[in-house]
């Protein structure tokens, strides 16, 4: 369990304030634009930076408690942290650079090991060198390796995937995954990348301005209309909680149980039966009014309208209700017009497996 | 540019006294202005080598000023010694009782384990010089020699004594008169070492009416009343 | 409290050490960026050359300087003649000789300050157009002001205690050239100098303690400019 | 017209040789994996490294050429370059920071404007700031002005969006592309993002491992299948080559006509009869093997199957052709089996308009 | 080509500044730690403490520490009764003078480059398990080093230029006491020593240039080290 309830000011006008709790064991977004506070409050759990008041505890243990004047030195609250920046030390070669937390650490149950670390991020063939002859996403794979042979107890990532290709972000999403599971490590993240977040977060904190205009599972916060200009309008949707029904090994595919429905997703790597979420962006749903036919389309769920917002340009958001479940469609305003859809009409969505995002959810947030 | 509307006087630091109440004689009585510079006779010496226009040379020791007439720096025809000094065996006022220096004196006795002679460096500073001549001659440098620290001054010397670092030091007797804390326990025959001298000369092409001024009222009655209140040995 | 000598000597101190800085301190910016930034044939010899002061024994230097500054010196000569610039007497020359000695100290500090300029800020003005010389100005110096300031502490220190250079070199003239620690020399060859020397060193500490107070209260503006506060 | 011919080595291993040239106006990406060699061209052009041999010429004005001995200083060549990390000047408050280069500039016929900048980065309130005061993405802000400010005739730019939000980018995006157009500034441009080179770039430079591996129009480069790890298998599509046909004000919408059919898309921001580029997904293309009735999608095209290709997973491409232009799908295996697609076959292509992005091309690439 | 004499006073110059450099370094290095990283009351007198030696005629300096380390000296008794370490007139003695002297030159270039070290790593160390000490010992020191020797250098070359505090605290004891300097000193005050000073100018200068090249040659490979080259 992770609390944190701090305020602080800068000088120049800016505060923050923020307070928010996350499990002990998952992936926590902080979310925001360019300035909002993100790194702020990333330093302050890290010791970097003291807050003016509040409290800041982890699995029990207080970081920092202004009001009973406790405040554990960096070293002690063994957090791994993933700088804007890299920080590599360039008196070391990579290789120290990546034992030097290692050497430090505590033993723990289940060490995260150097070999898996450097076979994840690819830089094997890097060790020797010195940090300034390497590329900027060189450095940012040095630096996640680094934090994470730290043995961390909480792992605090600000902007860690931003300087790497998508191949690259594509193979240590998984492992981070792993990582908030096997090793049931916390981690805070920082990330302009909606998928990033959806993939991997179970909470997200959503700052503006160093105010805190939402907290909570990712589904919810990711509906507040302010965050819209954030996460940009193509990547808004709606989180299903699902079940493993079946998998399809011959096409690789797996049904997806949801209350209302079924859903065919490229297959899930989780046994039938465990719980996964499924992520249906808007721009992926297309609405029928009858159901088609013989169409590449493997989802075809009946559905009600719930609501029509029309939306600035050309477009419209459906709210549809699946079952007892909600999905989002986006269509334009044209299309709204030459279907006549209005609320309470039935429908069929379309959602195209190949579009459909489904991730192993962790424990949730209490 | 004022070296030429001053007479400039270069004199040897132990001179310093002396010169200066001098020099304030001179100023109430004439008018005029006099500069001095004190520093080692040596460095002078050489100062006057490198063209220092100074209009008079007051140095510590012959060899110096035998150094700047044979550069044909100073006017060996000006020379006059006026002063001299006498070397003097001192101790710290607690510890100090009157010896005998002659050569049946028993240094390492009068020293004991492990004390020093403080006095100026052998090879450089007068007193030293003198002090390692007298021993010398008294047949005593071999026994003592390991036991003398030169220092940089004389009055290095006397702080070594006064403070009781040293057991003793060989100076000056103008020097012991000055020095507080050190009593002076016996005075090397004068034989034992060359005459202590002070040899003044005009400087190559500054024979000025000006020069020669000062020059005389250097060696005048009441320069000389001067000389001995700090305790120089007049002539 | 001082006797208008000493206070005679307390203002040539001062003089001759703000002069000294003053004048030393460009080229001593001059050298580091040399020594920091180029590479040449001679570069070590360069390097040499400048720590010589620090290496000999100040009476040495000030005698070299009387070989080569004095006025019948190999270049005091012509210095003379030409520009009837005199340095020996004169607190031009010992100014020459403070100068001198605080030279390498004043490098040394200025050039640890340069290397740690971060190349890229230079590169980076570059590309903005800036020329060799404008980056120099620009962003180099500024940055490396704390080292600046910190190498004319050191020249302003040793200025001001420098002795065996000075008396060798220029001699030891009231008004002229005695600055404090030739004037606590003279001092200690008087029957009531005692006093006189202490006197003078305690005038030498306060106004040590004055620069660095000074220079402390400087070093901080520059570092809340330069964003290193 | 810039000319890029070089080849350098670097200790540890590391060769380049990359040889291509870019239109004087227009934006040229260079694209690769981390460590594959884009900031090294970018610094090459800017003359920060030296190649060892091979010869620069922008615009005429040879930059360097290793046969004449020719390496023109840094300043000399006015490149606007956006590092990738921002290299502010710690002594200068934002404000001086942005008239550096300014200050510095030739006079120009267009100059980018102060206040315009400002603007558009959102960087007014910081102007008195310190740069050690700012988040990581308002120095990169700070950065891409001071940039531009220096009236440069040739913009090198580092993956100068990476560390901002969404909307920030989006924003940026339309100045950066007005530029483009308006200044005619030539761009060199690295981005991991795929969208930002498929808006921004006419030309793009695949690199890996120092290796050029594609050079060439956007479109073309894509369709290499080497490109696909790093361009990410969910942002594979084909490029359209448009005119604007007709604009629809009340649904703000446009159609845009291509060889072979039309494409109802957002609204663009150009006259009837301009040419535009539009950017087809696989994800986002269905197939029906009839004409669906009464559906949200609004581009129905009839299309025929080219080619059908089995990938690895549930996935498999099915290459289209909608008269003389090709459209690309990516439908499940198992629609594949279950509408028996097979080359030759005449098939429907749903194209939702939400899902296409049109964009202004600038002058091709000669 | 040197007299017996000569070489004994160069052999223990070379002792005075190697010690001297040797036990001042950790003691600079911990100085300039804590007035870089530390704020307390009373750092200003600490900075104007340390710059004292430099600011005051190297006699008065060896005064003082005539007068504080001598052995009837408000500290030296103590040292010669609890420890028989006896200063005054010996090696030990020439050592300390030189450190003393040093001290200020030292402590101010390894601070420049102390200052210079990116807090930033320190607090990535921190994050990473390391102690203050242990970043001390493996970030902050390691990046530093290129000051420590210039730092070393510096304290080198003034040890084998110092004279005024030498003489004065520990006098001119042949074998004990008398270095290049105090050997030098004595040439120049004899009318026939030019040649003697000369040759020992020339020996210290060469020294000066050896201490130099070493100090480049390892000042490149931490360079190197430490990414900086
Ligand atoms: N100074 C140097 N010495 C040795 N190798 C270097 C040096 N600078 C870069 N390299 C190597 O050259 C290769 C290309 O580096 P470059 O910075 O051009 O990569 P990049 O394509 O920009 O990657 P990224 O997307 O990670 O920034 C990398 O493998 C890097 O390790
Ligand atoms: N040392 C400082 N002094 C004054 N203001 C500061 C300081 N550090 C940060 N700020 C301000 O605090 C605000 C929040 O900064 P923070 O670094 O937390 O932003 P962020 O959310 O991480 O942004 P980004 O996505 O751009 O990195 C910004 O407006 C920034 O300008
Ligand atoms: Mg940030
Ligand atoms: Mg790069």
């Amino acid at each position: 369990m992770i609390e944190i309830d701090i305020r602080l000011a800068r000088p120049g006008g800016f505060s923050l304030a923020a307070a928010f709790s996350a499990p002990a064991a998952g992936v926590t977004a902080l979310f925001g634009r360019s300035g909002a506070g993100k790194t702020t409050i990333i330093q302050a759990v890290a010791g970097v930076v003291r807050p003016d008041a509040g409290r800041i505890v982890v699995d029990g243990e207080v970081f920092f408690d202004q009001a009973r004047g406790i405040d554990l030195p960096i070293e002690a609250r063994r957090v791994g942290y993933v700088f804007q920046d890299a920080r590599l030390f360039p008196h070391l070669s990579v290789d120290s650079n990546l034992r030097y937390g290692e050497r430090r650490a505590r033993a723990t149950e289940r060490p995260i090991r150097f070999e898996a670390v450097v076979d994840l991020l690819g830089i094997g063939h890097l060790l020797k060198r010195r940090p300034h002859t390497l590329s900027g996403g060189e450095r940012q794979r040095v630096a996640i390796g680094r934090a994470l042979l730290a043995q961390p107890r909480l792992l605090l990532m600000d902007e860690p995937l931003a300087a790497l290709d998508e191949a690259r972000k594509a193979e240590i999403l998984p492992y981070l995954e792993r990582l908030r599971d096997e090793v049931r490590l916390p981690i805070l993240y920082v990330s302009h990348s909606i998928d990033e977040v959806v993939r991997l977060a179970a909470l997200m904190v959503a700052l503006a301005d160093g105010r805190q205009i939402a907290a909570g599972p990712v589904a919810e916060v990711m509906a507040n209309p302010e965050l819209l200009p954030v996460i940009g309008r193509f990547d808004v949707g709606a989180l299903l909680e699902c079940t493993v029904a079946r998998h399809d090994e011959a096409f690789a595919l797996s049904d997806l149980t949801f209350p209302g429905g079924v859903l065919r997703v490229p297959q899930v790597g989780r046994p039938v039966g465990a719980a996964v979420r499924a992520r249906v962006r808007a721009r992926d749903v297309a609405i029928a009014l009858s159901r088609p036919e013989e169409v590449s389309v493997s989802n075809l769920l009946s559905a009600r309208i719930e609501a029509v917002r029309m939306q600035e340009g050309p477009y419209a958001d459906i709210e549809l209700s699946v079952g007892p479940s909600r999905l989002a469609s986006m269509v334009t305003r044209e299309s709204v017009a030459r279907l006549r859809l209005a609320p309470g009409q039935a429908v069929w969505a379309m959602v195209k497996s190949v579009a459909v995002d489904s991730r192993r959810p962790e424990s949730e947030p209490s | 540019a004022r070296a030429q509307e001053v007479t400039t006087v270069f004199a040897a630091a132990s001179l310093t006294n002396a010169f200066q109440d001098i020099g304030k004689l001179y100023r109430e009585k004439t008018g005029k202005e006099v500069a001095f510079s004190f520093a080692a006779s040596s460095a002078l010496a050489k100062q006057l080598e490198a063209g220092a226009p100074a209009a008079i040379f007051a140095s510590a020791d012959t060899k110096w000023m035998d150094y700047t007439e044979g550069k044909d720096l100073t006017l060996k025809a000006t020379r006059v010694t006026p002063i001299g000094n006498s070397l003097v065996l001192i101790m710290p006022a607690d510890q100090a009782k009157p010896v005998t220096i002659d050569a049946r004196f028993d240094w390492l006795t009068f020293l004991g384990a492990d004390g020093r002679i403080a006095t100026g460096l052998t090879d450089s500073v007068p007193a030293g010089i003198y002090a390692k001549a007298a021993l010398t001659s008294l047949g005593q440098w071999d026994t003592v020699k390991a036991r003398i620290v030169g220092a940089e001054s004389v009055r290095a010397a006397l702080a070594l004594v006064e403070r009781g670092e040293a057991r003793a030091g060989i100076v000056y007797s103008t020097d012991a008169a000055i020095a507080k804390n050190v009593k002076v326990v016996a005075t090397f025959p004068a034989n034992s070492h060359p005459p202590v001298e002070y040899p003044f000369e005009i400087v190559k092409g500054q024979d000025t009416p000006a020069t020669r001024a000062f020059f005389d009222f250097l060696v005048g009655t009441e320069a000389r009343a001067v000389y001995a209140r700090y305790g120089f040995v007049v002539k | 409290m001082l006797t208008p000598e000493e206070w005679i000597a307390v203002r040539l101190s001062l003089e001759v050490a703000f002069w000294a800085t003053f004048w030393s301190l460009p080229f001593a910016v001059l050298v580091a960026w040399v020594l920091a930034r180029l590479d040449f044939p001679g570069k070590g010899l360069l390097d040499g050359l400048i720590y010589l002061p620090l290496v000999l024994p100040k009476v040495v230097v000030g005698y070299l300087l009387l070989l080569t500054l004095g006025a019948r010196g190999a270049i005091g000569q012509y210095l003379d003649a030409w520009f009837g610039i005199k340095l020996i007497f004169t607190t031009a020359g010992a100014t020459v000789a403070a100068a001198v000695v605080s030279f390498p100290l004043t490098v040394n500090a200025i050039r640890l300050a340069l290397e740690a300029v971060d190349r890229g800020l230079e590169v980076a003005a570059r590309t903005l157009g800036a020329s060799r010389l404008d980056v120099f100005f620009s962003v180099t110096l500024p940055l490396m002001l704390p080292g600046v300031l910190s190498g004319a502490l050191l020249a302003i220190a040793s200025a001001l205690g420098e002795f065996g250079a000075t008396i060798t070199f220029v001699s030891n003239v009231e008004g002229q050239t005695r600055t404090i620690p030739l004037a606590i020399y003279s001092a200690t060859h008087m029957p009531d100098g005692d006093a006189m020397a202490l006197r003078l060193t305690v005038v030498s500490v306060v106004l040590a303690l004055g620069a660095l107070l000074l220079a402390g209260l400087v070093d901080r503006r520059i570092r809340v400019m330069i964003g290193r506060a």
